[in-house]
């Protein structure tokens, strides 16, 4: 089954500054959005919006050409969130942190522990997240976006806290995964090089 | 004088009054306070912009 | 009917048509206020049980009804704010708020000042409307703190609505849990304000009509500042600001 | 349609998982669970120091001493139901998370509860019995705390999610709380005081049983849409 997430002039103004204004775009299953532009220009804003955490003060966003606002469950029931701050616990473990996901989301048919294994953190398993790199932290944000069955990825600047071997490896997932005819929303103020139908939104 | 010391009980008839009065002037004067600072901020600031074009 | 209220709501139409009627709600409202308080201080015979500290309800009375009713205001168009995305609705809550605080404190003082010789002392803890007023005030404090501690306006509107409805729904419990309180400790007997004879209750009828008036106006002066607070960024606030006559 | 595979679990277990998460995180980090308490025991102790020994006004405010004491200590531990949350990231996962917030939320402050409230329950008989208080109105004022601390932690979450990201946000959360907290202190320690007079005290614990009830279906949704607000 295919999905469409689209976005009719959005417009968001926070305190004095209009962020962006009329702006549309519109992703189906198989895509890639990626939104450009310069640091603190309301990239994060946008897809905060996007992603129904943000009202905004114009304009509708539409998933499967309903709008979000009269279906939110069933909207954030279809995506997973990745941002800057991983959203997992430090005083809990791996596998507690995920299982806590778990039981909130439906599940994909991946086996965990080839997650683990693929994303090299399963020697990690038993740790506290406090006791794990930055980077290594990302890894287990990972492996929850994998374990989620959603056919909706957003990513706030996925890119940051992680060597040259951690992006290529979240290129690759974000290929397989539009690949699969998932789709993808991603924040980034670096060049992206994915192998996707890519469209592309550039804030002033 | 008899009218307006009420018995024993005119000082406390006449600061209600009097705080009243100075309740509501109190009020009007901020209200009017506040409107004049926000005019001038925004003229202040509009006055800015126009210089600098 | 329609399109005049959408005329009223938009910005630059409230703030034009708000200048012109705040002083015909201000002029009569002072006018009946006076000859109340007239009424009130000389005219009207003294009370056989209070003496003439009982002149004091013709004040107290009115700001105690004015404390309760902003609030109502604050919180009513708070709500509608929240759910009809009304801006203005926002910006007579944000109004409402000091002017309820600045009546609610005058009504604990005067109520203070007629305990004095009344009951004998200044504050009389288990008098229940004595208390709902004070956590009234306390409620206000609360809610300009917040509104005042969230810098942007959008964000500080919808929290500060919220805070107010769940204010109103407590307002009412804290009033019944105090009566039921004070009746436990055995109040002073509190005057009653059943009994009062017609001559004494008109002026104290056109007293409360003349605060209301007043009130309004005061309002409505307020949500004018608030007004072009919030549009300071729009066309017609510049191309006011700026043509030659001006606008204040 | 056929979307078989895809299945959200009950809302129920999404109560149920927020709750163990947060008694998981309480467990491992015991002090934010202990540090109320001894300050609610703290508070106990000042007031005899303050106003005397005399064991008679020890047992006429001994109800009104612990019940205050339970009041600051609650929204002392109030403080920092969101603002780890908000801080690590975890509010924005409840917020796009597919089950309602407002079940998410009661979780959460279930497990206030009963890492707040309920420890305050277990601790008082000891303080209220070096306030000479009697056995048979102990058990009184355990069942007061035990309703009333349920209605303190659901209406401080609304307080503790309008509150959270601001700076002054400790200051302000006793602000807006206490003026709301008030009914709730006053039908609990009165009920006990007149438990202790042998009065009639069933209307205090009535009315506190459907402040419960009555704070458990509506504040929940207020403070879902206040944590909505304030994480824009």
């Amino acid at each position: 089954m295919t999905h469409k997430l689209s976005g009719d002039n959005l417009t968001l103004i926070r305190g004095e500054r209009c962020l962006f204004q009329d702006l549309s775009f519109a992703l189906e299953s198989g895509g890639l959005l990626i939104l450009e532009g310069r640091n603190g220009c309301g990239k994060t804003s946008l897809i905060r919006a996007i992603a129904g955490m943000l009202s905004l003060e114009e304009g509708t966003v539409y998933w499967d050409n309903e709008p979000v606002d009269n279906q939110r469950q069933v909207f954030h029931g279809a995506l997973v969130w990745l941002a800057h701050r991983t959203g997992l616990k430090g005083d809990l473990t791996l596998v507690e942190n995920l299982g806590f996901e778990h039981a909130l989301r439906a599940h994909s048919k991946r086996d965990p522990e080839e997650v683990y294994e693929r994303l090299g953190i399963a020697r990690l398993k038993k740790l506290i997240l406090r006791s794990l790199s930055a980077g290594q932290q990302r890894r287990v944000a990972l492996a929850r976006m994998l374990l989620a069955d959603v056919p909706l990825w957003f990513m706030d600047e996925p890119f940051t806290n992680l060597d040259r071997e951690g992006r290529q490896l979240v290129m690759e997932l974000v290929e397989e995964h539009c690949a699969t005819g998932g789709m993808c929303v991603m924040a980034a103020h670096q060049d992206v090089e994915i192998d996707a139908p890519t469209t592309k939104v550039r804030i002033q | 004088m008899d009218g307006l010391a009420m018995g024993d009980y005119g000082a406390y008839v006449w600061s209600c009054y009097a705080l009243t009065l100075v309740i509501v002037v109190f009020l009007s004067w901020r209200a009017r306070l506040r409107h004049k600072r926000v005019y001038r901020d925004i003229e202040v600031r509009l006055k800015a912009l126009e210089d600098r074009e | 009917m329609w399109k005049w209220f959408h005329q009223l709501a938009s910005p630059p139409h409230f703030y034009r048509i708000s200048a012109i009627l705040a002083p015909w709600l201000a002029v009569p409202g002072l006018i009946l206020i006076a000859y109340a308080a007239w009424q009130g201080l000389f005219v009207v015979p003294m009370d056989y049980q209070q003496g003439d500290a009982f002149r004091i309800i013709y004040v107290h009375v009115p700001s105690a009804y004015l404390s309760m009713m902003a609030y109502m205001i604050m919180a009513t168009s708070g709500a509608i704010g929240l759910i009809w995305r009304i801006k203005l609705s926002h910006a007579v809550a944000a109004a409402a708020a000091p002017i309820g605080a600045g009546f609610t404190f005058l009504a604990l003082c005067t109520g203070s000042i007629w305990g004095k010789p009344m009951w004998g002392t200044w504050w009389e803890w288990g008098d229940p409307r004595m208390m709902s007023e004070l956590i009234l005030l306390f409620l206000y404090f609360g809610y300009m703190a917040l509104r005042s501690s969230i810098d942007d306006t959008t964000k500080a509107d919808k929290a500060s609505a919220v805070l107010a409805l769940v204010g109103i729904v407590n307002v009412v419990i804290v009033h019944f849990s105090v009566e039921w309180w004070s009746s436990l400790h055995q109040g002073q007997t509190v005057f009653k304000k059943g009994t009062m004879d017609a001559d004494m209750r008109i002026p104290l009828l056109i007293m409360l009509l003349g605060f209301t008036l007043l009130f309004g106006a005061m309002l409505l002066r307020r949500i004018r500042t608030e007004v072009l607070f919030r549009e300071r960024r729009t066309k017609w606030v510049r191309e006011m600001i700026l043509s030659p006559e001006g606008g204040a | 349609m056929s979307e078989a595979p895809r299945e959200i679990p009950g809302i129920l277990a999404g109560l149920v998982a927020t709750a163990k998460r947060d008694l998981l995180l309480a467990w491992k980090r015991p002090g934010d669970v202990l540090n109320p308490l001894f300050f609610f025991a703290m508070v106990c102790t000042l007031f005899p120091l303050a106003v005397g020994p005399s064991a008679e006004q020890l047992e006429f405010s001994g109800p009104g001493v612990l019940w205050v004491a339970a009041l600051l200590a609650t929204l002392l531990s109030l403080n920092s139901l969101f603002i780890t949350d908000f801080e690590d990231g975890s509010l924005d996962q409840l917020l796009v998370s597919p089950q309602p917030l407002p079940i998410l939320v009661l979780g959460k402050t279930l497990a206030h509860w009963l890492t707040s409230g309920l420890p305050l329950v277990f601790v008082s008989p000891i303080l209220a019995i070096t306030y000479r208080m009697p056995l048979s109105v102990v058990g009184v004022m355990m069942l007061t705390l035990a309703l009333g601390t349920i209605s303190l932690s659901l209406l401080g979450s609304i307080g503790a999610a309008l509150t959270v990201g601001l700076h002054r946000g400790t200051a302000l959360l006793s602000l807006l709380i206490l003026p709301l907290a008030m009914p709730i202190m006053i039908l609990g320690a009165n009920a006990v005081s007149l438990a202790a007079s042998n009065d009639i005290y069933s209307t205090g614990i009535w009315a506190l049983g459907a402040y419960a009830i009555a704070s458990l279906s509506l504040a929940p949704y207020a403070t879902a849409a206040a944590l909505r607000i304030s994480n824009e």
